[in-house]
């Protein structure tokens, strides 16, 4: 027994006692449990991986749900593509949990944000260690669950509370296909464990396969923000940077990667829904690369490019490059992070200020914040050697495989992600200072985090995810090709290069061009209307007819009605029945033996009781 | 010799009844009550329910009628006021009374046609070794629900009677 | 030798059940009502009783024992109920205890 | 023979023998009482005082029978007739002894054998207490009232230790039959149920006594007949042959408890040790004894008033022990003799403590049966039953 229970455990044991008691804890108290206890998970898991082989640690708990023939335990597991997600999770949730000591130092509910994110910690860590279906829902709602209550943290503020409505009721509508996902599977398959369920894949219809696969991506979708269902994560920015950097950047969002390639088999058995993941990835990619051109506040550009970054993702699992996706998904998670933490460090400098109008040339003032910064720029970037180029690079080698066109609209992609990153960096960093704090250094407890993931972003690409997956997904990646790398390599320069040009040599171009693009220009920046059409299209008719046959027909005039006319009904029949409640108890005997002879009478006018 | 005995002891226990009703005095009532008690016990022998017979006398007339016995003892109570106020049991008491008579009689009559005689010894099931085995197996849970009923019982019965209530 | 017929029983069980509720209905001190309703329990046991008889089985009686059980306790109860509604009121007339009305 | 005839004999026989030997209890009882407060007691009427009873008798029945007015006249005849026959009732399913053959027929020294003579027993004694509770009531005195209303809190309370202490030995038995529960002690005094392996049941037996003795409303706890409180209790208002009566049925109660424990603790007829070590010489051995020490003392010179009677009743004691050495009646004789003696022994208990202790106060009695016998008995049950069902 390797003991996974307890990689969870002890984040959840650090929620237990700082939900409980934290009020009472000093804040050094709170962060020493909430860091240790998920310190002590990476390590454990750490230890785990470290005596993992080729196949795969199964532990049964036990069982959950026994109904007939149907049983569902409560199993964790670990393999090779488990391990993976968890020292992404546990190492990078270690950082950030680090990095929330000092950025939230001087926030009210400090044991609460602690004990959200070790729940957090413990629901991630359940979804990621399932060794079936319905566990894995379990964490995934979990962390739903999370996510809305970090949102929402600053609950006093409207626009906070709404952004976590929004991602709740937006991923619902994912659960609701992973939920109806799960429950093919358990007709077709009679069961939701993972191993039995992919051994008997082969054997089933295509049609079964492809439907359950769809309804998956559904739910992925919902999870990983993918278009249409994207419109959820950037408005998530409302929560704490951190909150941003570890949920809406790092792990969660990559749960539906991470459930996609999971359901590998499924999906190489439904062939149009993989083309499907791949159609959808890329095009959320482009999509979300385009509004990011022209996002003002920080937090919004990163949460762009997070969406964009998760279509990558998906573009690569969609091509059948399971492994570079994941590949992805691990340096995104440290350069992503780590943009967010000096996006918040720089938030922190400013005291609260987002709009990258009122910043620039912060450069001098808080270097440490910038260097780490520009290393995630140019990970993201895809120059190489930093880590973003390796795992980007074996995306898009794969769309070629897959189809050339995917590949340059890949590389478009990525020549605009680079642009719209160093268009943060510069308008951020450079130039003249447009703002009125007094901008100052971030503490070391924050620093600390942002160097190390800073090293993570440089040399993260060395850790070669697909040779460790090697065995464990089918082999999709075609040989080396350099002169597509150069090209993809090149976009990224050239991005960047456009965006020196623009907002450093000559600032009064990006003006010009923008009041020149008009009418585009609008459309990307208000997002191209997303929001207003979902509004539109969906919120208002639903809300409009919730009110007028919900509420003022169903509720009011049949529910209401009916329950007030019970009650006038019986109140009527009780101001005349009340007569018989004499007080005397003689008469109410005389009653019962009156009901006692009209019974007796029906029996036997019925045939009595034979 | 057993209708004899069911006789006597029927319109024993029939006479002692009828004076539970119409004597005023509630003492007088109670004696009568055990009266028919006993007559009652008497019949259960006859319909070879020894053991209950036996547990009516020890716990009806032993028992129970002896705090019935007590209370009226400690309340003093006397003879009741002649009249009452209730005009529903005084009007609909008595027919309806007749017509509940009449209707048992005749159900009693359709359903039970008399056709089993009641003869004294050819039934051995209601001895106490029969009783506890069925007590103690099949009626386990009833049995052991009623004493945590009679336990409840005795904590009501304490409460009620202390003296700041 | 022949006994009486089951019915006679059973016709007994009624007629002293009927003179239970002529009591309950009639008398106006609560320890008579009471009484009648004791009166009305032991009616049914018999009818139980006899049942049993007929049907040769033990359980009538068990009904029978269960019936005597909750009558003691509910005479333990009902009794210390009459005391504390006569340390209260001081009297034992049902129709003068009639707060419990509209 | 006629079961009805044989019936009715033995009921005349045990009644006569019944009623006389509770005129003579009484008598006993003056004696035994005087002898400890160092006292001669009745010796008038008749040799030391024998013809006392009937000279009772005779003062009872002719008194005047007073009925006081505004008394519930039905109750007030029906109470001392009540308590009487309940107590008298319960004799009928006692066995004095074995079973004996007289006359080409075999019958049992009982009126009748129960298979739920316990019960009945049980039953019986349950009904005793309305006798003294209604004469308190009927009355209409406060006194009475008092004592009657006492007498029935005392008999219900004191019931509940003693039924518990009569349920561990039926676990040893195994039966509610009299008869069988002293056939199931047969063999000496180690299978009496008080010293009976696995589970002695000295407990219960002193429980049982105890409790007999508040049912019965004897000394120590005779306070239903407090004289210095309550006049004389229940029986205030009573004279003449009614109070006979209620007077009768106390000692008639004595009796029915000590022959319950006779029956229930001390094996009834059963021998002290087995016959073939020689027990069916020991009631000669006592008889020869008793006679030759009552003619030594008849014919000390000292001794004026004994001069004749002491011999005489010398030579019948030595022609008793003689009889029981008689083989026809032998069969008869010894088992009674036991069930006498042990009944004696603790009748002579009773009268013993009558003339040592003190009286109870009210509450020390309720709180001395709630609180310790009640536990007691039911602590003892538990073990009883623990022992049995672990053997």
């Amino acid at each position: 027994m390797h003991q996974l229970w307890l990689i969870p455990a002890l984040p959840f044991a650090g929620f237990l006692i700082n939900g409980i008691l934290g009020r009472r804890f000093s804040k050094a108290a709170v962060n020493t449990i909430a860091v240790g206890s998920v310190a002590l998970s990476f390590v454990w898991a750490l230890k785990t991986i470290l005596s993992l082989g080729e196949d795969r640690i199964f532990e049964h708990y036990f069982n959950w749900i026994v109904a007939g023939g149907f049983q569902v335990g409560c199993d964790f597991a670990v393999d090779r593509l488990t391990a993976v997600m968890l020292l992404v999770v546990t190492g990078v949730g270690s950082l950030i949990h680090v990095y929330s000591i000092g950025y939230m130092a001087h926030e009210g509910g400090y044991y609460r944000f602690f004990a959200y994110l070790n729940l957090f910690m413990f629901f991630m860590l359940t979804l990621v260690l399932a060794a079936n279906y319905l566990v894995l829902f379990v964490g995934w709602e979990g962390v739903g669950l999370c996510s809305y209550l970090l949102i929402g943290f600053w609950f006093h503020k409207k626009s906070a509370t709404n952004a976590g409505n929004k991602a709740f009721i937006v991923n619902r509508i994912g659960d609701f296909g992973f939920s109806l996902a799960m429950l093919l599977i358990v007709v077709n398959f009679g069961t939701l464990d993972f191993g039995v369920v992919f051994h008997v894949v082969p054997s089933k219809p295509e049609a079964v396969l492809t439907t359950i696969a769809m309804l998956l991506l559904v739910g992925a979708c919902g999870k990983s923000a993918q278009f249409p269902l994207y419109v959820w994560l950037p408005d998530a920015m409302e929560g704490p940077t951190p909150v941003s950097a570890l949920i809406h950047a790092a792990t969660m969002v990559t749960a539906g990667v991470y459930m996609v390639a999971r359901s590998f088999p499924i999906y190489l058995h439904a062939p149009s829904a993989l083309e499907m993941v791949a159609y959808i990835g890329l095009f959320t990619a482009a999509f979300a690369a385009t509004i990011g051109l022209a996002q003002n506040d920080i937090k919004k550009v990163f949460a762009y490019s997070t969406v964009s970054q998760l279509g990558y993702m998906f573009l690569g699992v969609g091509t059948g490059a399971f492994s570079a996706g994941i590949y992805h998904l691990m340096t995104h998670a440290f350069f992503k992070a780590l943009l967010f933490l000096g996006a918040g460090s720089v938030i922190h400098a400013l005291s609260g200020e987002q709009d990258m109008r009122n910043m620039g040339g912060l450069r001098k003032k808080i270097p440490w914040t910038f260097w780490t910064l520009m290393m995630a720029a140019i990970a993201i970037s895809g120059v190489p050697p930093f880590a973003g180029f390796f795992s980007k690079d074996a995306i898009l080698v794969a769309a070629y495989q897959h189809a050339p066109w995917m590949y340059w609209v890949g590389t478009i992609t990525a020549g605009l992600t680079a642009f719209y990153v160093f268009r943060a960096m510069f308008l951020t960093f450079f130039g003249e200072y447009r703002g009125h704090e007094h901008p100052h250094e971030s503490p070391a407890v924050m620093t600390l985090p942002l160097a190390a993931l800073a090293v993570l972003s440089v040399v993260g690409g060395f850790i070669k995810i697909p040779v460790w997956l090697e065995k464990f997904f089918p082999a999709a990646e075609g040989p080396e090709n350099f002169s597509l790398v150069a090209i993809s390599v090149a976009a990224g320069l050239i991005g960047i290069g456009i965006a020196y040009f623009m907002y450093i040599v000559k600032p009064g171009v990006a003006d010009s061009i923008s009041s020149s693009l008009g009418g585009l220009y609008r459309l990307v920046y208000n997002k191209y209307f997303v929001d207003e059409i979902y509004d539109a299209a969906v919120v208002k008719p639903l809300v409009s007819g919730s009110r007028v046959v919900l509420w003022r027909g169903m509720d009011a005039g049949l529910i209401d009605g009916a329950v007030n006319g019970v009650g006038s009904t019986s109140q009527g029949l009780g101001g005349w029945l009340k007569l018989f409640q004499s007080g005397n108890i003689r008469s109410y005997a005389t009653w019962v033996l009156f009901g006692a002879i009209i019974l007796l009478l029906t029996l036997g006018l019925i045939g009595g009781v034979r | 010799m057993d209708v004899i005995l069911f006789l006597v002891f029927a319109i024993a226990a029939v006479v002692c009844a009828v004076n539970v009703v119409v004597q005023t005095h509630p003492i007088s009532s109670a004696i009568s009550l055990i009266g028919v008690m006993a007559s009652l016990a008497v019949l259960y022998l006859l319909l070879g329910a020894e053991f209950l017979a036996m547990a009516q006398i020890i716990v009806y007339a032993g028992a129970v009628m002896v705090l019935f016995v007590f209370v009226i003892m400690l309340l003093n109570a006397g003879s009741e006021a002649k009249r009452g106020r209730s005009l529903t049991a005084q009007l609909l008491g008595f027919p309806l009374l007749i017509v509940f008579l009449a209707l048992a009689s005749y159900f009693i009559q359709r359903f039970y046609p008399g056709n089993t005689p009641v003869l004294f010894g050819t039934f051995k099931g209601g001895t106490a070794q029969m009783i506890g085995r069925a007590l103690f197996t099949q009626y386990l849970l009833p049995f052991e629900v009623t004493s945590v009923l009679i336990l409840i019982a005795i904590v009501g019965a304490v409460v009620l009677a202390r003296k700041e209530l | 030798m022949s006994g009486p017929p089951l019915t006679w029983y059973l016709i007994l069980s009624a007629v002293l059940f009927a003179l239970g509720v002529a009591g309950f209905l009639f008398r106006k001190s609560v320890i008579t009502i009471f009484m009648s309703i004791e009166l009305m329990l032991n009616a049914v046991n018999l009818s139980f009783v006899a049942f049993s008889y007929q049907l040769k089985q033990v359980s009538g009686h068990i009904f029978a024992f269960f019936v005597m059980v909750v009558a003691a306790a509910e005479a333990a109860v009902g009794l210390a109920i009459i005391l504390t509604v006569f340390k209260n009121r001081e009297t034992l007339n049902v129709d003068q205890v009639n707060s419990m009305k509209y | 023979m006629n079961f009805f005839l044989l019936s009715i004999l033995k009921a005349a026989v045990v009644a006569f023998v019944l009623l006389t030997t509770l005129a003579y209890l009484q008598w006993v009882e003056r004696k035994v009482i005087a002898h400890i407060q160092v006292r001669m007691g009745p010796y008038r009427v008749g040799p030391h005082g024998l013809l006392q009873p009937l000279a009772d008798v005779i003062k009872l029945i002719t008194k005047e029978d007073l009925i006081p007015p505004h008394v519930n006249k039905f109750v007030y005849l029906m109470a001392p007739f009540l308590a009487v026959t309940m107590a008298l009732i319960s004799i009928s399913v006692i066995p004095f002894g074995s079973e004996i053959h007289v006359f080409g027929t075999s019958t049992w020294m009982q009126l009748t054998d129960l298979n739920i003579g316990l019960l009945f027993i049980l039953a019986v004694s349950s009904m005793g207490v309305y006798g003294i509770a209604l004469a308190g009531w009927a009355s209409n005195n406060k006194y009475s009232l008092l004592g009657g209303l006492r007498s029935s809190a005392q008999m219900i309370s004191y019931e509940l230790p003693l039924s518990i202490a009569i349920a561990s030995p039926l676990l040893l038995v195994n039966t509610l039959s009299l008869r069988e529960i002293v056939q199931a002690q047969t063999g000496s005094i180690l299978h009496w149920n008080i010293l009976r392996w696995p589970a002695p049941q000295i407990v219960s037996f002193l429980v049982f006594l105890i409790a007999g003795f508040a049912e019965t409303n004897r000394v120590p706890f005779d306070l239903p007949e407090a004289e210095n409180e309550l006049v004389a209790g229940f029986h205030t208002e009573y004279s003449s042959m009614k109070f006979a009566a209620f007077f009768m049925a106390e000692y008639a109660n004595m009796v029915t408890v000590s022959c319950m424990t006779a029956i229930l603790f001390l094996g009834g007829w059963q021998p002290l040790f087995s016959p073939a070590w020689g027990s069916n010489y020991v009631p000669t051995l006592i008889f020869v004894v008793a006679g030759l020490i009552a003619i030594s003392h008849g014919l000390n010179p000292a001794r004026k008033f004994d001069r004749i009677t002491l011999p005489i009743t010398g030579v019948v004691f030595l022609l008793v022990g003689a009889l029981f050495l008689v083989p026809a009646v032998q069969e008869a004789l010894i088992p009674l003799f036991w069930f006498a003696a042990k009944v004696g022994a603790i009748l002579f208990l009773y009268i013993w403590i009558r003339g040592t202790l003190p009286r109870f106060r009210y509450d020390q009695l309720m709180r001395f049966a709630w609180k310790v016998l009640f536990p007691i008995a039911l602590a003892n049950l538990l073990v009883t039953g623990l022992v049995v069902a672990l053997q």
